[in-house]
């Protein structure tokens, strides 16, 4: 079924990108429509209790990089809530976006292209499958929350999520190297437990906290809400920053006996879900209000999953299903207000409970339902967090458990503060002052009161959700079997706790709304860009050192390195098979050749430059034949005529003298010179001290008379021998008199050019 | 066997001559370019069928013993890198034929026989099993890359002509007297040879000659510190040359450094080479960030890739060195593909500088399709081959327990992307402008040209989708390769 | 190994490596033909003895030099034949352009040089 | 330019042209037993070229035609074999009795030999009126 659903996903995409803006807004409900399938299977799955039979594709099997595929209980309920909210999001943005909104077919797509993603990551069962996913969902972020992408904030906002959830993603392919290495497979459900490497661990919990948005990396979210409002519903709340807890769950059971999991998660659970909480309370954006309420919530969930008891997965599980719900319903809030009154900040927002009853109804639910008041879901599953967390013992376990009813009092806190600041009516201004407010969209309206229907519906088949949960929190830790959700607990000291932790939370959210008046500065994004500026801007500098332009320059680093790669054969000099000379003529020859080259680099002017070269070419022609190699003399003579005639005819009309240039320059070249001479001596002596293999002359000479027909040995070689360098060496003499001719022929100004190639056109 | 190899070697030379001759007759010389092209792709593709089928295949040309004359010699490793060069400048050469009425294009007249050139180098360079016949298509390569560089003979051209020529003069200046020392030891100048008598060198020469060939081959390759010229004359040239340079050139260094430094059994040397592709792959793509224009962007990537390829040699284990391979044959196509995109973005734009160009994804969606692919996959990100590849070097590099190479090539993977981003935030996205009037008249935006490129473009990046889809198969014959080059099988297949 | 041949061939490359660090094409041209001239010393030196032309039926293959390098030199003259005359093309056509023969420095390296140093922190 | 329309010089070259292309023939077919060959006498045939065209003797070689005929030889050659079942490149030989030469072995190297000296002299003449040795305008299209 997977395997059916995947490409059927994956065609609706390429559909709907391809379909252009003839489509309007229909794309949306178009988009859905794979959608309400995987949603009617996933429910299907979620309440069988066969499992599921595993499925696979091959891909790269020597690289166990192949696609496996196997619904777990937790997949199987995060595919309800991904399908779900993805469906109720669709027939959001029908209501959002207006007809004439551009690129709406490339936005669709690529929203669906994300729910694709997210639903492979969760039925994944090889950490590579899980891998190409996880990556899948960062790039279709980038592309959403860069969907106007003609603001520069959505743009800067766009790369920062791309850079951090991408590091993320190498962190994880690292570790997920590391410990299918360690383990000796891929598969997800084969993995054990078992004591795996620190280093493992800790990669795989920093690309968990990418994801989710936890702290310090968590600066990329309140940017990403530059995004359209959709998006932020799905992505930034239910689904994508879900991923991250995900991945953390699911090597929860791997990680169990690895110490650096747990402290390593607990840091980032407590730290995002305080400082998360507390951004929360400085936000004036209702939008961000939300984000960092997210990042909090998130926190907790990293906090109990860390934690690791039984209990506190159950409680983990549940609050994941719960968030997931009322913090899309409010985003939708959020984006219904921004859509339908042009502002989110709350300052700005007053006596909304009465001008749009049906949004302050959803959002009043949700809102209670992230607060945990009964009698919702949020409610039944924020008081398993309490019980689990008053369950806990030791210290760090301690500190981990005030850290969540700390988080708890801050989350109502900002609850509050968020339905004050948008819905109240401001006591000492006039009623005239309420926000006006256009009419209502049927297609916001609807997708967000089903969701918030859904906080109350989960409370009332509350017995059903909490076996879902079980089933789930029992693939992570086998003890959660004992556990349930309660709808009403009695008045145990948990619910004390959460009674408490309500009202202290009412309080301080009633004083943050009056006494908080300045907006919290986006340190940690600028942060973010001032590290990308700084990576750009060092790699200008960088470059700027290395990369000169200069040719000069280049060559000599070449020299150099090349001088350099002859050190080993100063190691292995031998003068044994060295002699002076072969002959006498030999030796005047080579002086010759050398003092006319000498005077080549020393004379100043082209012409006698020309001449010297040519005495150094006679010089080598001697020696040539000096050495028994007429046809070499002879060609030798003919060349070094043509180009010493080629460079007084070509260059002659230059009448001025070489430039002049300076001493440390000079100085250096000199230097340059020396070493290779030096290392070019070095490497000839010592790669003739001991040769491993002596040339077939008597073969040669004997072959080249019988088989090759000739007597000059040198030309069997040329013409029969070694034909084939032959050719390819008239061929390079072709190509440069092609050259030659091009580089000869007056250009035509570019216009004119282009109007010369059309009368050639086919 | 030896028709299909005789067609693959003389093919290109005879079908450039004849092209030479018919160059006037534009229609006669075009056909006759692009079909031998075709010819030559699909023998190489038959080529690379049956030696995977059979195992190696050696010519000896002339029939003379493989002491005295030339052979060529068909591995599945050469015939892997063949079928992928000549089907990347099968496509580029499509692709400058429909581009050629604009200045962006190349000049017809001349492309098409000297690209043939290039293709006899490139295939020469490929299968040839002699040192010295590997030097004379390194000649034949880059000669055919002068003219194709500056045959326009604008002034820019001039002058990072002048930059690449004289560097490439100068390395093959150190080419001929590697040759000097290779045959002083040896004796010999067939490879096969080389295999066994390098070995058996003193240590020190045989890493002096390692060493040397590796700043031979290293300076086509672009590696550190010898990259410097690559930048500076590569984006200058027209889209279509620049497509081919840089989907190739490098990477037959590249090939050569493989070759050469597995078969003489270079394993010493394996740490230098790890540093210098861990200095090659971060100060490439810490170029790639300053830059601001899309073909140096691209430009400078290479340099951080061919890092990535030298990672794996300098493993020196047969998954690094598979890994290497599956790289490289990924790479060819995928860079040349960004190449052409870059000039349908600068077909479009009239410039591809990053400050004059935004918007472009609203304007021409289909471009930003056609780049966004082959750009994730050089970043290194599932699905494409681009991940496969890294994740294979990756892997062999925690195998082989060398973690800063490893740390380094995902450090680069992010900067990458980030580079990118880079193109992607300042060209696709932003206030969409128009093309400017100056531009307007020379732009490619005339009708089935502009549509014949970005079709040309988009079957480009449809094979490399392809190539990603076959990564499984791939993967097992590079594993092959590799191995074949580890264990010292060259020479007893050549010699036998 | 004739140790003046070495040393011919070393000097020879020491010469031409300087020239061709030169800015003016003229003085590459000339370094590239020196260098041309080294590399092939460099194979004679590395062919064995001096001998006799190896003409096969006038001396045995025991007196006679070495007569593949040759073959090889050969080759490698005639390419660098060909090269350099490119490079004289390439350096009239500088000429045509500039009026001088003289490599210049990338234009855009200089300007990222530059910009380094006052880059604007705010960058998109 | 260097240039001349001396008749002085113009009258030598002229001289000279004829003896230098007997030159040229006869390196060229000793080459495959003596010093000399298809390059030797390429370049003796383009010196002669370059000479005419200086003094302006020659005007309409077009090098490219010969270039390509010349390339067309020699990869020729090179492909022949296959058409007989033979490897590539592989050379045939065949006794010719020559006058002057005596007996000669003449193989299919020679022809092989004659791409390459068109080759080297289309190079020369293409050089020769690349880098301005001539009195008129390049038409020479590329």
């Amino acid at each position: 079924m997977i395997l059916l659903l995947l490409p059927i996903l994956l065609v609706s995409c390429l559909f709907l990108a391809a379909s252009g803006n003839r489509l309007g807004r229909l794309v949306f409900p178009l988009a859905a429509a794979p959608l309400v399938v995987t949603f009617i299977w996933g429910c299907s799955q979620l309440v069988s209790t066969a499992p599921s039979a595993e499925e696979r594709l091959v891909w790269v099997s020597g690289l166990s990089l192949n696609f496996i595929f196997q619904l777990s209980s937790l997949a199987s309920l995060m595919t309800v809530l991904v399908s779900g909210i993805g469906i109720c999001v669709f027939m959001y943005s029908f209501g959002y976006f207006s007809d004439d909104s551009q690129g709406l077919n490339t936005f669709s797509a690529t929203l669906l292209l994300f729910s694709t993603a997210m639903l492979g990551l969760v039925w994944a069962d090889s950490v590579w499958t899980l891998f190409i996913f996880w990556e899948l969902t960062s790039i279709t972020s980038f592309l959403l929350v860069g969907h106007k992408n003609t603001y520069k904030e959505a743009r800067l906002s766009a790369r920062r999520a791309l850079l951090i959830t991408a590091a993320g993603g190498l962190c994880l392919l690292a570790g997920l190297l590391l410990i299918a290495d360690s383990a000796g497979t891929t598969r997800l459900s084969e993995m054990g437990t078992a004591e795996f490497s620190s280093t493992a661990a800790v990669l795989i919990m920093i690309a968990a906290a990418t994801k989710s948005a936890q702290f310090p990396f968590h600066i990329w979210l309140p940017g990403a809400m530059a995004a359209p409002t959709p998006v932020s519903a799905y992505l930034h709340s239910a689904t994508m920053v879900k991923a991250g807890v995900v991945l953390a769950a699911l090597f929860s059971p791997t990680f169990a006996e690895t110490g650096t999991w747990k402290t390593v998660g607990l840091f980032f659970g407590i730290a995002s879900m305080l400082w998360g909480g507390i951004g929360a309370l400085r936000q004036f954006d209702a939008k961000l209000i939300l984000a960092w309420g997210t990042v909090s919530q998130l926190g907790l969930l990293f906090t109990l999953l860390s934690l690791g008891s039984a209990k506190a997965t159950f409680a983990a599980i549940a609050i994941l299903a719960a968030h997931a719900v009322f913090k899309a319903a409010l985003f939708m809030v959020v984006g219904e207000i921004d859509v339908r009154t042009g502002t989110r900040d709350i300052r700005k927002l007053a006596g909304l409970a009465s001008s749009m009853p049906i949004t302050f109804g959803v959002a009043a639910v949700s809102a209670a339902s992230m607060a945990g008041v009964p009698p919702l879901l949020g409610f039944a599953a924020k008081e398993a967090a309490i019980e689990a967390v008053l369950k806990l013992s030791g210290t760090q376990d301690l500190i981990a458990g005030g850290s969540i009813v700390v988080g708890s009092v801050i989350t109502v806190a900002y609850t509050t503060r968020f339905m004050l600041g948008v819905f109240s009516t401001p006591s000492q201004e006039a009623a005239s002052d309420a926000t006006p407010v256009a009419p209502q969209s049927v297609g916001m309206s609807v997708s967000s009161s089903l969701l918030g229907a859904c906080s109350v519906i989960g409370f009332l088949i509350l017995p059903k959700v909490s076996t879902w949960v079980k089933s789930a929190a029992m693939q992570l830790n086998p003890e959660a079997e004992i556990y349930k959700l309660y709808r009403w607990p009695g008045l145990t000291t948990a619910f004390l706790v959460s009674a408490a932790i309500v009202a202290s939370g009412l309080v301080l959210g009633w004083f943050a709304e009056k006494k908080i008046v300045a907006e919290a500065k986006p340190a940690g994004a600028r942060f973010a860009d001032l590290s990308v500026s700084t990576i750009l801007r060092t790699a200008q500098v960088i470059t700027g050192k290395m990369q000169h332009g200069s040719l000069p320059f280049y060559i000599a680093t070449m020299a150099i390195t090349a001088s350099v790669a002859t050190m080993p054969f100063l190691f292995a000099l031998d003068v044994e098979p060295i002699y002076w000379s072969d002959s006498w003529a030999q030796t005047t020859l080579a002086i010759l050749a050398i003092i006319s080259s000498l005077t080549v680099a020393a004379v100043r002017t082209r012409l006698s430059a020309a001449i010297a070269l040519g005495f150094v070419g006679l010089s080598i022609t001697g020696l040539f034949v000096a050495h028994g190699a007429p046809d070499l003399a002879l060609t030798q003579l003919l060349v070094e005529t043509v180009i010493v005639v080629g460079f007084v005819v070509g260059l002659g009309k230059l009448a001025h003298g070489f430039p002049q240039v300076g001493v440390i320059w000079r100085g250096v070249r000199f230097l340059v010179s020396a070493l290779i001479g030096f290392a070019v001596t070095a490497a000839l002596v010592a790669s003739a001290s001991a040769p491993t293999g002596e040339p077939p002359l008597e073969a040669i000479a004997e072959k080249s008379q019988t088989v090759g027909g000739g007597n000059n040995i040198v030309n069997v070689i040329l013409t029969d021998m070694r034909a084939l360098d032959t050719l390819g060496e008239i061929t390079v003499l072709v190509v440069v008199a092609i050259g030659i001719l091009a580089l000869a022929k007056p250009r035509l100004p570019s216009i004119e050019r282009e109007d010369a190639a059309k009368e050639n056109v086919i | 066997m030896s028709e299909l190899l005789g067609i693959l070697i003389l093919g290109p030379f005879v079908s450039a001559a004849l092209a030479l001759g018919l160059r006037r007759y534009s229609i006669m010389r075009d056909a006759l370019t692009v079909s031998s092209l075709l010819v030559v792709t699909v023998s190489s593709a038959f080529l690379f069928y049956f030696v995977n089928r059979d195992g190696t295949y050696v010519v000896t040309i002339g029939d003379w013993h493989p002491e005295l004359g030339i052979v060529l010699v068909a591995d599945l490793f050469a015939a892997m890198i063949l079928f992928i060069a000549l089907a990347t400048i099968l496509i580029v050469e499509l692709y400058s034929l429909f581009q050629r009425a604009s200045v962006w294009g190349a000049n017809p007249f001349l492309v098409g026989p000297v690209l043939l050139v290039l293709t006899a180098g490139v295939t020469l360079a490929i299968l040839t099993g002699d040192l010295f016949t590997l030097f004379v298509s390194f000649e034949l390569i880059l000669v055919s890359s002068y003219v194709l560089l500056t045959h326009q003979g604008r002034p820019p051209q001039i002058r990072s002509g002048m930059t690449y020529v004289v560097m490439n003069l100068f390395a093959s200046t150190l080419f001929l007297l590697g040759l000097a020392f290779v045959y002083a030891a040896t004796g010999t100048m067939n490879m096969a040879l080389l295999a066994e008598r390098i070995p058996e060198l003193q240590d020190e020469v045989a890493w002096g000659i390692g060493l040397w060939f590796l700043v031979v081959f290293g300076t086509k390759a672009a590696i550190f510190p010898l990259f410097s010229w690559l930048p500076d004359s590569y984006p200058t040239a027209p889209t279509t040359i620049t497509a081919v340079f840089a989907g190739l050139l490098t990477k037959i260094g590249v090939y050569c450094i493989i070759r050469f430094h597995t078969i003489t059994e270079m394993n010493d040397l394996g740490p230098i080479i790890l540093v210098a592709a861990g200095l090659t792959m971060m100060l490439g793509v810490v170029g790639a960030l300053a830059q601001n224009d899309v073909k140096r962007i691209l430009s400078f990537h290479i340099i951080s890739q061919i890092g990535y390829m030298l990672m794996g040699l300098g493993l020196f284990s047969v998954a690094g060195v598979a890994g290497a391979i599956l790289f490289l044959f990924h790479h060819m196509p995928t860079k040349t593909v960004l190449f052409l995109v870059g000039g349908l973005i600068e077909s479009s734009s009239g410039t591809s500088s990053l400050d004059r160009i935004s918007g472009l994804a609203s304007r021409r969606p289909v471009i930003a399709a056609l780049f966004a692919v082959p750009a994730l996959s050089l970043a290194g990100l599932p699905p494409f081959s681009g991940f496969v590849a890294k994740l294979s070097l990756v892997d062999a590099g925690i195998q082989s327990v060398s973690v800063p190479i490893v740390v380094v090539a995902l450090f680069v993977s992010i900067l990458t992307l980030l580079s990118m981003a880079k193109i992607w935030l300042e060209v696709f996205w932003g206030d969409r402008k128009d093309i400017g009037e100056p531009y307007k008249q020379t732009s490619d935006l005339i009708g089935w040209r502009y549509k014949a490129m970005v079709l040309t473009t988009g079957v480009a990046v449809a094979g490399t989708l392809v190539i990603a889809a076959s990564a499984g198969s791939l993967w097992e014959m590079s594993v092959r390769s590799a191995s074949e080059l580890m264990n010292s099988s060259y020479s007893s297949q050549v010699l036998k | 190994m004739s140790f003046v041949l070495v040393l011919t061939t070393a000097s020879l490359t020491s010469v031409g490596i300087y020239l061709i660090t030169s800015r003016s094409l003229s003085r590459i041209i000339l370094g590239f033909s020196l260098l041309s001239h080294a590399v092939v010393i460099g194979l004679l030196a590395a062919a064995g003895p001096a001998g006799q032309a190896p003409l096969a039926d006038e001396t045995s293959a025991a007196s006679s030099a070495n007569p593949l390098p040759q073959a090889l030199s050969l080759t490698a003259i005639v390419i660098s034949f060909g090269l350099t005359l490119f490079l004289l093309a390439l350096a009239r056509r500088q000429q045509a352009v500039t009026g001088d023969d003289l490599v210049e420095d990338d234009l855009e390296d200089r300007r990222i040089r530059q910009s380094s140093s006052d880059y604007r922190s705010e960058h998109p | 330019m260097i240039t001349s329309d001396s008749p002085i010089l113009r009258t030598s070259v002229n001289v000279i042209s004829p003896l230098a292309l007997l030159v040229a023939t006869y390196l060229f077919f000793a080459g495959h037993n003596k010093p000399g060959g298809g390059f030797a006498a390429g370049l003796v045939i383009g010196a002669v070229v370059i000479l005419r065209t200086i003094t302006g003797l020659q005007r309409d070689i077009q090098a490219a035609r010969i270039l390509s005929i010349g390339t067309v030889i020699a990869a020729g050659v090179a492909v022949a074999p296959i058409f007989f079942g033979e490897t590539m490149l592989d050379q045939a030989v065949w006794q010719v009795t020559a006058p002057v030469l005596g007996k000669i072995k003449l193989g299919s190297a020679l022809v092989f030999d004659l791409g390459v000296t068109l080759v080297v002299v289309g190079m020369l003449t293409a050089a020769i009126e690349g880098l301005g040795g001539t009195h008129y305008p390049v038409e020479e299209e590329f």
